[in-house]
């Protein structure tokens, strides 16, 4: 069987579940791959190891990607498909904080991860919704603090991605309170967030590989939105740590990234040039990258996505 | 011995276990008592139950994995600091220029640098021991530098009206006398293996107690968590014990003496 | 080692002084001393504390460069600590960690990295000779002041030197050890001759062990005077109650007690 | 000072500098010569070329944010460690009780705990502060308790005699002969505070230097972070000298004598 | 100080003795000593090195328990260290990052915190006694092994205690300042009265200083006798040419040399 290494851009966890449901139901096996998994520590992480081919193929975000392109034309990675179409930024708050809709959120204290992409397109997204870029009173706190703030009211809201709304909810819940989710994407955020991205080595040399490697992945993404349950056990099986209940939920609250009305109108995985240079725009604003450093089609490669029926 | 010593000696031996149950039954009652949620403070209870939870087998590779890497790390540490010590010693000419870029590696936060090393070496065993290298050695190197250059002039004027070898002036007297600050900086460095390790598993890992810990907090698992960090407490002081036993054991005469 | 071999000039010091402190406002420590040692002969130091013997005995043994003069063993200038030298030191300078057996054979150990059984008989011999024998296993600090000196005093003997250098090396030893290890280190240099240079504070130790008395004037050390001593050997307790022992004492006691008179 | 010592001063006080040019020259022509990717390894002109594009007002609020954190955290460190050394010293029923508990705290990645102490203490200074203490004040304890172990016992005899009060007997002797082995604990604690500024920074900040080298990382800005770490090492390095001006200066008695 | 302060008992001990070894194989280090010291009075004690001199004194100035026996000053039991004690070493305790003068007030400054300028005056003066007045702003390590001994027997006196212990305190001295400075130390002690135990090597300086000579046996130290020596007050060097002295000595000596013959 052919080798791949798979390159997530985090630890494991409901959203990442998919490639390990391809690896437990044999998908991969039945193309002739076998699969390796190496865990990330971020984006940029995950877009190193691929470039210097340590991974073959793995999980970035898409504005990582475009914004290391940006800065570095030679960064040898390309982006084959789409699996979040939607932002899966948002700002997490309690019922009882009063914070129903978006443009409450002004004046009130905020916190959020130190060094998570969200950061920087908060301004835009306030912005864009009519409020001083500057509205909100933000602190940077280590992910793991961010729950607990918010529950014992250390903080009116958290910024935090809605593939996580089950981990808050639990916290949540613990001490009696409603978890409000306000996810950016229905406030304005239009972009491509989490992608499959590939070495140009991998793509070159082995393009067939590739192209298996993606229609098994597909075809994982889909029996995962199915099975949520069977895809938590699949994850916990292949990571003993995991509470595999925990990670259905996640799978759950996750799918709604992948299959939504992008996806319906464009297709799973798809990379359509309108959305492209709509998330180029939002990232180049968001990371202060001139618009013309960088054209976002050079970071696509729609090979792998145009053999996918 | 006398009975009156003997108390004392069973009062010593019990008092840090009697401190610690105390300590351990304040944080339960801390925890109780302010109904501290979970996720922020786990009660010892919760982290237990969290332990027992997770499959012997599962800790085990995880140890291993961490532990493996510290040793490692310490041994080649030891191996390498204490030459560049003698040598720093020996030569001002290399202890000028090379001390300012040990100082620079150490205060080099390896949790900046890893990820390029990582990048460079691989996301293996061998990078992560780089890893716990580049935080161990230092202490090593400038405690073992410190004890050198202690040793007493006269002794040095012996091994030079023998025109002794260097090497045996460096083996026979130097090193010798500067084994109680070599231990100090082993206390030390040991400690700070174990960090190494986590640290770099931090980075990257698919194993390892750092990577457990990571792990369990970012699924917000917090006793589980702080099962594995109490899991790595105890073996950080069992290193450490080994390191002060060793000294007993190898180098009596260089423990403080005890009064009469 | 024949006869011709002795009374000739072995170590040489021409105008040698040194100065620990470069403010020249300050004094020398010694200065301006010249000195011939002949090949295997006693010669003993007298002079005020602080005169400079201690620096006089570290610049013979090329442990200290002299900043004037120069020194030279066997018409070779010394440049640097020589091997062939033995030296009992001021302060006992034992290694902790070393029994006092190790401690005794460490100069083997240390210049050739071994020693024999034979060695370790010799050490024997040599610790029972200074009243150790049973001391053997000790560790230094267990051991009394003057204990630890004659255990430097030993190991300084082991190696057999040409030249022997010794800092007042029994002055932490009582009446009787002293008296007896001072002909116990005649005989050793009677059967194996060798250059001595003995530092000590004991005028009748000086005239009864030596073969020449070089008296020192206090700080800046200079040489005060060379008195020969002119007693037969072997020296014996008896040597002590000769007429001719008291009178080169006394010249000597007059050097130190009165410079003035004397010179 | 002869002709011969002044050439001798002048080459060891350049050398230095010319290993740190020559280094910095090989590695640039390591990145020219095998072509490195700047996201790899950045070429020192790449990383003097970021430097100067960020603002120099920027560099120096990220700079002092961190100097602020690492000096008051160290200083806090000599404040705690150098007391509980003492006690320790002076009861061995505390040190055996303390000394495990201080081995389980150095032993514990700071990482690790982060959240628990950012949502204790806040996610301003006074956490960051906390955890560059924790970092740092284990080395000072371990030198400390070392260097007060090792006073000679004639010297405790003579405190003895005196009858004097033990408060003198620790600061009169006990201390001043554990300068050397203070000094020691000093040198490692400095740098070690320094990371631990970062780390904190790491886990909770909006400036320093640590943030802005995670920053600029996870913007995939590696020759930027790269004159960030840069930056860290000569502040690094500085804080270092001065450790050792400040024993030149305040205790010469301290350091090893040269030779004659 | 009246004189019916003096020649009552002041420092007692019965059967005093110490084993440093726990293994009962070991003889002890000195074993069954009965001793009174009377208030005032110098007492010199001799015996040969390693025979427990060190280990008595220790013992008295309560630095170490007996394992047998017990001391009592003044009818007290001593169960610690007392401050009414000055110490001289044998081997010369000085701070190193303290200058010869802060040194000799260390004591002071130890005890009380603080000293006053009077003190340092009473400093330089007893520095001058011990030729050491231009060095009172070297460091230790600028001194020879001579003059740092002079420097700690300065600081022993400078707090004038009521008990004056003295570990072979002259053996580092050259001959002359060894007599000046036991003189010195006579005056001292005629003018400011204190128990002296005083441990010298030399039979001659324990006659010319003391009261009484305590002779100790080698190992396990025992006292072999107590010598009264009624030699007149003030002693000076013309002491040193009466007939009793030579007759003490020669008492004195023959315990040392032959103690079997002696008892
Ligand atoms: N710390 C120790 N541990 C074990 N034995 C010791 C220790 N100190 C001294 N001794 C032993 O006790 C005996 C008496 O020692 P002490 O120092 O009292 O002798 P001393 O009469 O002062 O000798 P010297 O004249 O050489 O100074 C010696 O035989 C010595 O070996
Ligand atoms: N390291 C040093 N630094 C400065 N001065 C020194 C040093 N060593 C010795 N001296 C000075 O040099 C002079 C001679 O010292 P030295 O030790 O040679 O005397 P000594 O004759 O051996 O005295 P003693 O009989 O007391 O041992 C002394 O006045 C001393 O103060
Ligand atoms: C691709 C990717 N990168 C980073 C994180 C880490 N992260 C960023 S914010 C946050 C807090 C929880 O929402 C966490 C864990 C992630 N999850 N996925
Ligand atoms: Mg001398
Ligand atoms: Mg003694």
């Amino acid at each position: 069987a052919d080798q791949v290494t798979y390159q997530l851009d985090w630890l494991p966890g409901g959203d990442k579940s998919p490639v390990y449901v391809g690896v437990q139901k044999g998908f991969f096996e039945d193309a002739g791959l076998e699969v390796n998994i190496a865990t990330g520590r971020g984006s940029a992480d995950a877009i190193t190891k691929i470039a210097t081919d340590q991974a073959d193929i793995g999980s970035a975000d898409i504005a990582a990607v475009m914004a290391a392109r940006a800065q570095d034309e030679s960064v040898p990675v390309k982006v084959v498909y789409s699996i979040f179409n939607q932002a899966p930024h948002a700002f997490f708050t309690l019922e009882k904080s009063g914070i129903d809709e978006l443009t409450d959120i002004q004046g009130k204290k905020v916190a959020t991860s130190p060094f998570t992409s969200s950061n920087a397109f908060l301004p835009l997204v306030l912005t864009e919704n009519g409020l001083p870029s500057d509205a909100v009173n933000l602190t940077k706190a280590d992910p793991g603090a961010l729950g607990p703030m918010l529950m014992n009211g250390g903080t009116d809201a958290i910024i935090a991605w809605v593939t996580n709304v089950p981990l808050f909810e639990d916290q949540a819940e613990a001490t009696g309170n409603e978890l409000v989710v306000i996810p950016w994407s229905d406030a304005g955020l239009e972009l491509y967030s989490s992608s499959v991205v590939a070495s140009e080595k991998f793509l070159s040399e082995r393009p067939d590989v590739a192209k298996r490697f993606i229609a098994a992945l597909d075809k994982s993404i889909r029996y995962t939105r199915d099975n949520p349950s069977e895809a938590g056990a699949a994850l916990k099986s292949m990571v003993p740590e995991v509470d595999a209940d925990v990670a259905a939920a996640q799978v759950k609250a996750t799918m709604p990234l992948v299959f939504n009305s992008v996806s319906e109108r464009d297709g799973l995985g798809a990379l359509t040039p309108e959305r492209i240079a709509l998330t180029w725009d939002w990232v180049s604003q968001a990371e202060n990258l001139p618009a013309d450093s960088l054209d976002p089609e050079s970071v696509i490669d729609r090979s792998l996505l145009e053999t996918l029926d | 011995m006398s009975p009156h010593s003997r108390a004392r000696a069973f009062l010593l031996g019990v008092s840090p276990w009697v401190f610690f149950v105390a300590l351990i039954l304040l944080w339960e009652i801390v925890c109780q008592a302010f109904s501290l949620p979970a996720y922020v403070l786990p009660a010892p209870s919760a982290i237990v139950d969290a332990f027992f939870q997770v499959e012997f087998s599962r800790w085990l590779t995880h140890l291993w994995a961490t532990l493996r890497v510290a040793l490692l790390g310490f041994g080649i540490s030891i191996l390498v600091s204490i030459p560049i010590a003698v040598a720093m010693m020996r030569s001002e000419l290399l202890s000028r220029t090379l001390y300012p870029l040990l100082v620079v590696v150490q205060s080099t936060p390896v949790v900046a640098v890893a990820p390029l090393i990582i990048v460079l070496m691989g996301s293996d065993d061998s990078s992560r021991v780089l890893i716990t290298c580049l935080l161990t050695f230092f202490p090593l190197v400038v405690s073992t530098a410190t004890g050198i250059n202690e040793t007493p002039p006269e002794l040095i004027e012996l091994s030079r009206s023998l025109d002794a070898p260097t090497r045996r002036e460096t083996w026979q007297i130097r090193i010798p006398y500067a084994i109680p600050h070599i231990f100090s900086g082993l206390r030390i460095a040991i400690t700070l293996a174990i960090i190494g390790a986590v640290v770099a598993e931090f980075v990257a890992a698919e194993e390892g107690l750092g990577y457990f810990i990571q792990f369990s907090t970012s699924f917000f698992r917090i006793p589980q968590a702080f099962a594995g960090l109490f899991f790595l407490a105890v073996v950080s002081l069992l290193l450490f014990k080994s390191v002060q036993w060793s000294q007993q054991l190898f180098f009596p005469w260089s423990l403080p003496k005890k009064g009469h | 080692m024949s006869d011709t071999a002795t009374n000739r000039p072995f170590v040489t010091l021409t105008g040698v002084g040194h100065r620990y402190d470069p403010n020249p406002s300050v004094p020398p420590a010694v200065t301006g001393i010249d000195l011939v040692l002949r090949r295997h002969e006693f010669v003993a130091v007298v002079g005020p504390s602080g005169c400079g013997k201690s620096t006089l005995l570290r610049m013979i043994s090329g442990l200290l460069k002299p900043s004037e003069g120069a020194v030279s063993v066997f018409g070779r200038p010394v440049d640097g600590p020589r091997d062939d030298v033995g030296i009992v030191f001021q302060k006992p300078t034992l290694l902790p960690w070393l029994s006092v057996r190790r401690n005794v054979l460490f100069p083997l150990k240390h210049k050739f990295g071994r020693y024999s059984k034979g060695d370790e008989k010799r050490a024997d011999e040599l610790l029972e000779m200074a009243g150790l024998g049973s001391f053997a296993e000790k560790m230094p600090d267990e051991l009394s002041g003057g204990m630890q000196q004659r255990v430097g005093i030993v190991r300084a003997l082991l190696l057999n030197p040409d030249i022997l250098l010794m800092d007042e090396p029994f002055s932490a030893l009582d009446a009787m050890t002293r008296e007896q290890i001072g002909f116990d280190l005649l005989k050793i240099w009677e059967e194996q001759p060798k250059t001595v240079l003995f530092i000590t504070h004991s005028i009748a130790e000086a005239v009864l062990l030596a073969d020449r008395v070089l008296v020192m004037s206090k700080r800046p050390g200079t040489v005060l005077d060379m008195i020969e001593v002119d007693l037969p050997r072997p020296r014996t307790t008896r040597t002590i109650s000769d007429a001719r022992f008291g009178e080169l004492a006394d010249r000597i006691r007059t050097y130190i007690y009165e410079p003035d008179v004397a010179s």
